[in-house]
């Protein structure tokens, strides 16, 4: 199923900003401009975000409003990065942290 | 120093509010909000909210935001975003951090509408991947326009569950359960109907067992729990999902007002840590007010009021207003706001077992048990007439503050005595058919019905708040409060209109025996 | 339960607690009262973490390395809690000329102490800690220093002490002490009366108004300090730091975050009207700009969490410790002056063997009560 | 606040969910906070101390009502007894170099 809403019955079609590529461990992607990178990413189907360090357990959005600090990712070569509140730039650099690196 | 007369943070809609009431006085008003967007939760909620015209009923809740926007920036409010007040140290002083740099800030009074942050529950599987907080579904769907998943088992059937249930409905997710440990449905009775209907099972006194999955939830089982919240054995129920939105409560965020060393306290009926306030809003720590959920969790509705009211009284405490119209803007604001806590969802009420309607009538068990009110306990509510005209049928059953079915109707046809009664018909007045009490209910339970429009077939028309709007001449079938199948179905009429402010109104025409159950439609691709 | 054992340890710290372990594992019945809601509520959860010799005052420095010697290497293993012990070194570290002046004189009066320390220059601190910045010319250098976790080493002596039969009380705030046939005898609280045989009032600050019931006055004063910390970062360096002038220090954990102290310059004249131990709105920012003058590479890591407390400092900078002979049965163990933590292991074990044997392994008679005289 | 005795009659019993996270952030489990209140880990405080339940990137946000019901629970009291953890600056995670940025607002 496409995951993006193409036109929503109350709020009509999702205002956005333009298309930008950026990459996602290493492979291009694409999202819109501003958005939450959380959202590009699950735009595009990826649902995890990290892997902790202890048990090494995959981690995803939880709250999306940048509180439970689940979704962080490396980000332009910075760990803990809030994905879900953190906007999408052209040629991002985002790559799935385990524990606080991103290897 | 810069300073301010009035610090308000967080631009929800307890602090809006407070913030116009300030600047209407003449008070220098600057609101923090951590956000991108003001408004707070308000700009998730795409329902139309209850209450009176007085409490902005009917009008969906992004729209109030933009309202109260409008309103704080045209008296001068400033509002910064993405503005997050990192401390509120001692004498008022208030650190925000806001780009690339911390500023520190003086307010005469502040106020603090920082509202709540939801909760959590744990069991085997709650860390993985597509599981959420209902929360989060909302911010993704209706902010971001994305699908938090595609088959959804939803966690609790308080408002927010139930809010959330339609929203992932209207997100064009599908909802394979509503399951909530408690034994009846929390939220309003209309909130869980509405999504009853689509085909949703509702499992109540059931609680999630495990959620399962890889790198992400494929699958999560449910189970009936006893009195004590035991687990009864043999009652595994397994859905594949992939995804599990929790839906169990608020919890007040007052972090920022213990950080000021106000007094707090723990109310459980308020949602958790609460900092103790007077009526006024007014904390333990001189000059500092809270309003909002940040001093006990209730409906938006009434943070707007809380916020008024805590900006009048910093008015007043500033020297910008006298205190007779403090006394009269607060008499006025707790009348509203007494108003909105009546009925069975009454803060005092919360967690009793009502069985009785103000009206006397034995309230729905099916609707507490099902989430829907079943074919027989209809009937103590209202009924549809085998006979020609349009009949307004108003499946409203239970006490909650709201009455813009009575406003909006132009014949008069609905009465509402008191805000929390159930709506009564005028017998005496002929009505219209035009369907504005139809779009306007905010719980969606109201549909006309035309007992005879000939060859022994009946019209229902029924609120429609889905993608793609089914068209005049659609064949499909009819589902009944209950969600299942009742018979076939043809589309009559597909109505909108701004005056319907996006519930469209959905006109089918079924045998007219099922005309006091055909309360939603499928159209037959889709079924 | 009888009020009556053989030490009431007024103060559950680092101190408090280290005291009860060793007492109650040589058979000692102990009690302790914590006037405080928390174990550790005082400075031993407010502090650096640091467990270094190096900069100590010679009169507690023997203290400091019997610690290091004796009892931190093994500590984990005996309280089964990891304590984060890390004997990776201590790096003093001097920006100016002045700084080195401090440093070297510190430096030299530890080497005469027996102490494993010397002055090292540019090229051999950047190949200790790569990370950090030219402003840093020098610095002193003690390979056996290091830091440690003071949350879990201080609940780890409270769970074994309680485990060994000790009794705690929190909430239990000691008001007065009461000499029963010209001995201390009773220990007068909020809640309740306790008796012993010894009384070891070892409650930070607390302690002044507390010994001044029998007529005992410690020359002390508070100082609100505050730490920071960070996110957990990727792993950078594992040694102690510190500043020649103190107004610096802290350690990556092994959690990996980041702790630090630092300071506004502000101490002891800021607000605390509500008494929560307040941060001060400036000192958090201008610990962060000394951090990003030591560590550059630092400047993207997230602070979480800011805290203060406060440290009792002693008029002469060096803790009050031993016997009260003029009030027979009363131990003091207090103005540890803000570097009691890395000493807490060798103070406990000292005074239990003090309450026990009457005799310590380390000379302690340097830190006695009675030792303050006017200055002319 | 009373005087507490620290002492707690009943036994660890293990349970089968003992090995479900409760604190997201530092992975802590159900039973290591269960066993940590026997360990005489009494106040929430304390047990983000001891274990470093509610210690993370999230400061306990997520957490904290879950590990306070928990902890009332195995202590056998009301959960209104325990008191919630101090709340600290910054309320959210700052960067240093932002932190240390202080604008003097115009």
């Amino acid at each position: 199923m496409e995951k993006r809403i193409g036109e929503h019955p109350i709020l009509g079609k999702p205002q956005k900003g333009k298309l930008v590529t950026f990459t996602f461990d290493g492979a291009a992607a694409q999202g819109y401009e501003g958005e939450p990178i959380s959202a590009a990413l699950a735009a595009a189907g990826v649902s995890v975000h990290r892997y902790t360090a202890k048990a090494h357990k995959p981690r995803g959005i939880f709250c999306a409003i940048g509180r439970c600090t689940d979704c962080v990712m490396v980000v332009d070569g910075e760990v803990n990065v809030r994905a879900c509140v953190t906007p999408l730039r052209a040629g991002m650099d985002v790559k799935t942290q385990r524990g606080v690196s991103a290897v | 120093m810069k300073r301010y007369d009035l610090i308000v943070v967080g631009a929800g809609p307890a602090g809006l509010s407070a913030a116009i009431e300030g600047a209407k006085r003449g008070l220098k008003t600057v609101i923090f909000d951590e956000n991108e967007k003001p408004g707070g939760q308000l700009f998730k909620q795409i329902h139309k909210f209850f209450g009176s015209k007085e409490h902005r009923a009917k009008i969906r809740g992004f729209k109030i935001g933009e309202e109260l926007l409008a309103e704080a920036a045209g008296l001068g409010v400033e509002v910064v975003l993405n503005a997050a007040v990192i401390g509120l140290y001692q004498e008022k002083e208030v650190v925000v951090r806001i780009g690339e740099a911390v500023r520190h800030y003086k307010g005469d009074a502040v106020i603090v509408a920082t509202g709540a942050t939801e909760n959590a529950v744990y069991f085997e599987g709650w860390d993985l991947p597509g599981v959420i907080g209902a929360g989060a579904a909302q911010t993704m769907m209706n902010l971001h326009g994305v699908r938090p998943g595609e088959k959804v088992l939803m966690l609790g059937a308080g408002n927010v569950g139930l809010v959330v249930s339609f929203q992932l409905l209207q997100a064009g997710c599908e909802v394979v359960a509503v399951a909530d440990a408690a034994s009846a449905v929390g939220g309003y009775g209309v909130h869980a109907a509405k999504v009853a209907r689509t085909g949703v099972s509702f499992y109540l006194s059931h609680t999630i067992i495990k959620a399962e999955g890889g790198d992400r939830v494929n699958a999560v089982t449910i189970a009936e729990v006893d009195e004590r919240f035991q687990f009864i054995p043999g009652t595994e129920k397994r859905f594949e999902v992939d995804t599990v939105c929790l839906a169990v409560g608020l919890s007040p965020m007052c972090q920022l007002l213990k950080m000021a060393g106000c007094r707090v306290l723990e109310i459980p009926a308020k949602g958790g840590q609460v900092p103790l306030v007077g009526t006024r809003g007014e904390t333990s720590a001189d000059g500092i007010f809270a309003a909002g959920d940040v001093s006990g969790i209730e409906e938006a509705s009434s943070a707007m009021i809380e916020g008024r009211i805590a900006g009048i009284a910093a008015a007043e405490y500033l020297g910008y207003a006298v205190n007779a119209e403090l006394e009269a803007a607060i008499a006025e604001n707790e009348a509203a706001l007494s108003e909105l806590r009546q009925g069975m969802f009454a803060p005092g009420r919360r967690g009793d077992m009502v069985e009785f309607t103000d009206e006397g009538i034995h309230v729905s068990v099916s609707l507490l048990k099902k989430g829907y009110v079943n074919d027989e306990e209809i009937a103590r509510f209202t009924s549809a007439s085998e006979t020609p005209g349009f009949r307004p049928i108003i499946e409203c059953t239970q006490n909650i503050p709201c009455n813009p079915c009575r406003d909006v109707c132009p014949r008069n046809c609905i009465k509402v005595e008191s805000i929390t009664a159930l709506p009564r018909l005028n017998e005496y007045n002929a009505c219209s058919g035009c369907g504005l009490c139809v779009a306007s209910c905010p719980g969606q339970a109201i549909f006309l019905v035309n007992g005879d429009v000939g060859g022994g077939f009946a019209n229902v028309t029924l609120p429609y708040e889905f993608l793609p709007l089914p068209k005049e001449g659609d064949r499909g079938v009819a589902l009944g409060r209950d969600g299942q199948v009742v018979c076939e179905a043809w589309v009559s009429k597909a109505q909108i209109s701004s005056a319907f402010d996006k519930t469209n109104l959905l006109t089918i025409k079924v045998p007219a025996e099922m005309a006091g159950k055909a309360r939603f439609f499928k159209s037959k691709g889709a079924v | 339960m009888s009020n009556t054992s053989d030490v009431i340890i007024v103060g559950g710290g680092v101190i408090g607690n280290a005291a009860a372990y060793y007492l109650s594992k040589k058979g000692v019945s102990v009690t302790v009262l914590e006037g405080s809601a928390d174990i550790g509520h005082g400075g031993s959860s407010r502090n650096g973490g640091g467990v270094r010799q190096s900069g100590r005052d010679p009169r507690e420095l023997p203290l400091a390395m019997y610690g290091i010697q004796n009892l931190w290497p093994g500590l984990s293993g005996e309280l089964g809690i990891d304590t984060e012990y890390t004997p990776k070194g201590n790096l003093r570290l001097g920006k100016t000329q002045a700084h080195l002046d401090i440093l070297r004189k510190l430096t030299d009066r530890a080497i005469a102490c027996g102490l494993d320390v010397r002055m090292i220059g540019y090229e051999e601190i950047k190949s200790i800690n790569p990370y950090l910045s030219d402003e840093v010319i020098g610095a002193s250098w003690c390979p056996t220093d290091g830091h440690a976790n003071p949350l879990t080493a201080t609940l780890g002596f409270y769970v074994n002490a309680r485990r060994l039969g000790a009794r705690f009380i929190s909430g239990e705030k000691a008001v007065k002490l009461q000499k029963v046939k010209g001995r201390l005898r009773k220990v007068v609280a909020e809640s309740g009366v306790y008796e012993a045989e010894t009384v070891i009032v070892a409650a930070g600050l607390e302690s002044r108004p507390l010994l001044n019931t029998v007529g005992i006055d410690v020359p002390m004063t508070g100082n609100l300090m505050e730490c920071l910390v960070t996110e957990a970062q990727p792993y950078l360096f594992d040694q102690m730091l510190g500043a020649a002038e103190a107004d610096f220090y802290g350690h990556q954990s092994k959690h990996g975050s980041f702790v630090f102290g630092g300071s506004s310059g502000f101490e002891g004249c800021t607000l605390d009207k509500s008494g929560l131990l307040e941060n001060y709105e400036k000192t958090a920012p201008a610990t962060c700009r000394g951090i990003m003058r030591y560590f550059p590479d630092l400047k993207r890591a997230k602070i979480i969490r800011t805290w203060a407390g406060f440290i009792d400092v002693c008029a002469d900078g060096v803790p009050v410790l031993g016997n009260a002979e003029e009030v027979p049965g009363l131990v003091i163990a207090c103005a540890f002056s803000g570097h009691g933590f890395g000493i807490s292991p060798a103070v406990g074990y000292n005074l239990a063997e003090l309450i026990t044997t009457g005799k310590t392994p380390v000379d302690i008679s340097a830190l006695r009560y009675d030792r303050f005289k006017a200055k002319i | 606040m009373g005087a507490v005795e620290r002492i707690l009659e009943r036994e660890f019993v293990p349970a089968d969910d003992d090995g479900v996270v409760v604190c997201r952030c530092e992975e802590i489990t159900k039973g290591e906070i269960r066993r940590a209140v026997h360990d005489g880990i009494f106040t929430m405080t304390e047990m983000r101390r001891y274990l470093r339940a509610g210690m993370g990137l999230c400061q306990g946000q997520t957490c904290a009502k879950n590990v306070k019901a928990l902890m009332a629970r195995e202590l056998g009291v009301p959960p209104l007894e325990l008191e919630h953890a101090t709340a600290r600056s910054p309320m959210r995670p700052v960067e240093m170099y932002v932190l240390a940025n202080e604008e003097v607002a115009d």
